[in-house]
């Protein structure tokens, strides 16, 4: 059986049912208890569960990370909710060199299950640092995995996924699509791979890599330049950022033979430049011109009044796209 | 609640004699902002209801504690407000417009005047907290008279920046004013769940620097302890830890809806009835012959036009655009930025259609 | 530095009666303990020097610190050192095997014995304060009646971690005790500049949480402080923190010299010639007619030997390998692990050749 | 005048110099005082300047660089040290969220003219997080740049550009070279441009890019087969990470047509991927053969007797070569 459910609807559901299968799975984060949190992602959880398990805690992101480090090690498998990315940094440490490398220090003894949720991206007209996009920061850790999902399904099935995974899993969900659009969500329990891209648009001319609130604008360019030209662009969420799907790339690029990646990220050190670099590295021959990205600029995310020049549009991405096939 | 430092009262009462202390000048000054606040205060959350402003974080109730820590500065001083310290930094220079500027996500919305050191609202919790340090540490090298006064709240005290803060402070001495505005709640956090400690004045003692616990409603109290605080900053024997005991009667943000957490009827309404911070001075100044119905009427006047006009202005002023993003990356731009500005000004009609 | 609980005093002398408290047997075992890691302690250093290990980070003087809170430990409970507190691990039944391969880089020196849970040293100052937050936190929630017990320095105090976790121990008192060896130094940083504290101890009152500031060098202090600091934690009281003053003699580690930033030899003599932790027991042991020359002489040739031993069995275990870099990265290797591995472990002779 | 100094030594000279020609400029970070700092570098300057502006700072990464920006805001010149790489951690936060945008937030009225000294990378036989090197992270984020030398005059002049620089710069000094050699180093204050790269080798068959200690084994490797097949391979150090200097990275590679990236940091989302996907942008034509990336695995970086395993070595960048040569 299934519903429409939003993405929101469709996290909130599977941390309940992951609550529901393993006692050991503890919520923590600031006001996700009575409040149910700022998005209501864990909206009824503390009713339900209880304040053992649905932790608010005191505002100290160390201190939550490093505590769920210690109860991840000993048991229990905690979720952590992020109120923002950007307050993500206070805990950056005991995410780089702690849980990434519990593992690996104690030669498999102690490990860390742990996941952490955050909503990330811009175009919500949020504050300053309520918008970043750095998922490239922890990609570039060794002993992390990290998966964004892009719609209600995926969010459920890469979530109970994260939270069944024995390594610790950065979750960035798209602020803009947790209320966005519902779609048929199953009801029951059931994962999505870690490090699994999906196709969603078939296509011959280019192919373009996205991931999260980036996937709808790569979505509507290549619906555009179909009408417009006839041209069939190829859009492949990629859903995990760490580790990448590689083949799922390859296959993609030999077959189109041109490619553009799209993130709100910066340029600069961003993922699209990783992306470029496995074509480079596999699929070099291929090429029937450069490689485009079109990403958020090396400035900081601006104030939202300007938000939307910040971030890629549909504009940007057919520009991109027509670059490239006209190459 | 009765275990902090207190001049008035609830009933607008004089607990102890402070009238060579606080001119009627100062008084009167500290109630017409007050008023002002509020108004503009009300004002933004009916903006952003209207959808001409963005999420706004409202500060009714904390009155005496922004308006009278902010009053007790000098224009020299340093001061580091959070999102919610509007009233602060209004009545330390800031023009209104500028704060209506900045909740409608315009670029320009937290620049400082020129004859003042106000910065921008700081939105990562506690971090302002060691900038303070910082500035109140180069005045003192330079032999400026400065003190720097960084507001935070009470779950800011939870964070690591805030132990740094107080212990470098008391380390070098600086002249730092730590001002918490304990409205007992981060978001719908409770103290008594944020902290295993009862107060965060009693923090200071960590520090073997002074902690002082106020009536965060009591304007002459604020005023009166940051006044020797900022004694002590300037005299060279370091930074002070207060502890304003307040409330917001509101959300937490236009976004926020307090009735999820608390008995939100019950509690804003009692503090509002018993304790409001305008409403006490109000008294005071009426029962001293200095405040009257006429006057007030006049104010409030004054006060509607004043924020109308600072609101004509925000609406008027030049809307950012695309081009502003890529100025003051640094001072001498990188040819990113250089060149990913010529990307981003291509109007959107433009694009796509080179062929 | 009189402040403080002491119970066997510098010369021997016991102030308050602890014979039903502290068993014979345990104090013997406690003298055995203390002078097997001196002695590991001076051969390590000596090992490093002979270029046989790793920068190492001495602790001789901090003894009886390290062995009575280890010791007042049960096996279940959790043991976070940091780079310096390899005593306490070794007492909590780490093999000195391992601790040798720790520092000579083996990637299979911070394994916990399978019946512990000893953690590998933490490096970055004041990170595990939280993990034994977390670790205690699960352990009451599965109610077993076990402590962690977090390791720290008196510098790691002004770290913001140390305070996020002693409020969060306390809001979810959980039975987590944080033991700062106060041995006055963060590498050249004396106390009196790192904090503007006078003790360590006196920062519990911020948390509402005890503290207690004892003699780090008077074992009997030790045990008996960290045995309460147990029950109360056990007992769903919550977290205590403990300072335990000490002085390490040496340097913060093999590439140090404190010579530079202290009056290394007048300290290190007068704080060993006056307040050591091992010679004081010894004086205790062999006034109580528990210990004599002969039995000194036999624990010191059993503990060359076991040492000997272990640095034997340390040298002659198998060297680690390029191919252990990719181990437990993830417990299922990543495509990138995977392709690496085959890439690092082409021999040396073997690369650049093909043509 | 010059004398042969080495790495440390330069550095060393060029804080003294400044110190000495700018009242303004203040040193922070552990140990660095009386102590001298623990590799040295600000040895002497205690007794010279004395603690105001030399200045021993409690343990508190946050608290050190938090306080620098508002040093900095306020008229200083901070010149942090952090004592190893990985423990810019704990103030990441005041790094991204702060540094690098009050300059954006204030629309230029307030700056932060602060520069973090950290050692780098691994090859000394470290403790665990001693040998990190994690620039990626940095040359992601706008607002700051990030500078690495590899050699004493280098080190010493990018020092003073860095100092002078009113904006914040992380400065990577790699441990590996503080004592390895010396060099001449002139006597008097000069600069070293910021975001200018310099060919330290010029060759025709194939551009080598790196920076920090690998320059020394690129160099090595390009040594190796100049003498064993005749190939001169350019060696190009890029100096400073962000902005990397993208005419001179497309000048090489459009003259050779081939090249190679050498890092310590790790492979994905490493700088490798930046520069790989700028000569993507701007000279894929250009490429006979992908670009090849010779860096640190994706791994933790290891417990010290098997770094070297970790490390690129002399032999793996001549492996990438050859490989790129014959590809
Ligand atoms: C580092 C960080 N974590 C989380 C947040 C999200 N957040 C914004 S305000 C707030 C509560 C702050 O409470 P308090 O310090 O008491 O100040 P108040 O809002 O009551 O004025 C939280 C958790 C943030 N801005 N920064
Ligand atoms: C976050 C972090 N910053 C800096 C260091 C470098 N460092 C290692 S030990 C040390 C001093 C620690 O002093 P203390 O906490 O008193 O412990 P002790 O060494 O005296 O046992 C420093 C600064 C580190 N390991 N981690
Ligand atoms: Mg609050
Ligand atoms: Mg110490």
């Amino acid at each position: 059986m299934s519903r429409k459910l939003s993405m929101i609807q469709a996290i909130s559901e599977a941390l309940d049912q992951k609550l529901a299968d393993d006692n050991r799975v503890m919520l923590l984060g600031e006001d996700i208890g009575v409040n149910g949190g700022v998005f209501r992602a864990t909206e009824g959880l503390f009713e339900k569960y209880g304040r053992e398990r649905i932790v608010d805690t005191p505002l100290a992101e160390a201190g939550i990370i490093g505590s769920a480090i210690g109860l991840g090690m000993n048991g229990m498998i905690p979720v952590v909710e992020i109120q923002f990315l950007a307050f993500i940094y206070p805990g950056f440490e005991q995410i780089v060199s702690h849980a990434a490398r519990m593992r690996y220090r104690t030669r498999g003894q102690y490990h860390v299950p742990m996941v952490i949720r955050t909503p990330f991206g811009a175009g919500i007209r949020g504050p300053e640092l309520h918008s970043e996009s750095v998922e490239s920061f922890f990609a570039h850790v060794p002993g992390l995995k990290v998966v964004v999902p892009s719609t209600p399904f995926d969010a459920k099935g890469l979530l109970i996924s994260a939270i069944e995974d024995p390594d610790p899993v950065i979750f960035l969900e798209p602020t803009k699509l947790y209320r966005a659009f519902k779609e048929e969500v199953p009801e029951e329990l059931y994962r999505v791979p870690i490090g699994k891209a999906r196709v969603i648009r078939e296509g011959s001319h280019l192919s373009i890599f996205a991931w999260g609130a980036m996937i709808r604008v790569a979505e509507e360019a290549a619906q555009q330049l179909e009408r417009e030209r006839g041209w069939l662009c190829e859009v492949v969420d990629l859903r995990s950022i760490s580790p990448l799907d590689r083949d799922a790339i390859l296959a993609s690029v030999k077959k189109t033979g041109r490619a553009l990646v799209v993130h709100e990220a910066h340029k600069t050190a961003g993922m699209g430049a990783e992306i470029i670099s496995i074509i480079n590295d596999e699929a070099l021959l291929y090429l029937k011109a450069p490689v485009k990205r079109v990403t958020g600029y090396d400035v900081p995310v601006p104030q939202f009044a300007i938000e939307d020049d910040y971030l890629p549009t549909v504009a940007r991405v057919k520009q991109g796209i027509v670059e490239t096939i006209q190459y | 609640m009765t275990d902090f430092y207190q001049v008035l009262d609830p009933k607008g009462q004089l607990l102890e004699d402070t009238r060579n202390q606080i001119s009627e000048e100062t008084m009167l000054k500290m109630y017409g902002n007050m008023v002002i606040v509020r108004a503009f205060d009300r004002k933004s959350i009916h903006l952003q209801r209207q959808g001409r402003m963005g999420t706004y974080a409202p500060f009714e109730g904390q009155e005496a504690s922004q308006v009278g820590s902010a009053m007790a500065l000098l224009p020299g001083d340093w001061l580091f407000p959070t999102y919610r310290d509007h009233a602060a930094s209004i009545v330390h220079g800031q023009s209104m417009t500028r704060v209506f500027l900045y909740w409608m996500g315009h670029m320009d919305g937290s620049i400082s005047p020129s004859d003042r050191h106000i910065m921008p609202p700081c939105v990562p919790i506690a971090t302002q907290m060691v900038h303070a340090v910082g500035t109140a540490w180069a005045s003192k090298r330079k032999g400026e008279p400065h003190v720097s006064l960084a507001y935070f709240g009470d779950g800011a005290g939870s964070e690591g920046d805030f132990h740094e803060a107080l212990n470098m402070a008391g380390v070098f001495k600086t002249p730092t004013i730590f001002f918490c505005q304990n409205n007992g709640y981060a978001i719908s956090v409770p103290f008594s769940q944020q902290s295993a400690s009862r107060t965060v004045a009693q923090r200071a003692s960590a520090y073997d620097i002074p902690g002082v616990r106020i009536d965060g409603n009591d304007i002459f109290a604020v005023w009166l302890t940051v006044k020797a605080a900022m004694e002590r900053a300037t005299a060279g024997l370091g930074p002070t830890l207060i502890e304003a005991v307040t409330y917001r009667y509101g959300a937490h943000t236009t976004a926020d809806d307090p009735k999820k957490y608390r008995d939100q009827e019950r509690l804003a309404e009692e503090w509002r009835s018993e304790r409001d911070p305008v409403q006490r001075l109000k008294v005071y100044l009426e029962q001293s012959g200095l405040w009257n119905e006429w006057k007030e009427t006049a104010l409030q006047t004054k006060v509607a036009e004043q924020i109308e006009a600072a609101l004509i202005e925000a609406e008027s002023y030049p809307k950012s655009q695309a081009a502003d993003m890529f100025k003051h990356v640094y001072e001498v731009p990188s040819w990113m930025v250089e060149e990913q500005q010529k990307d981003a000004i291509v109007p959107e009609g433009k694009r796509g259609v080179l062929a």
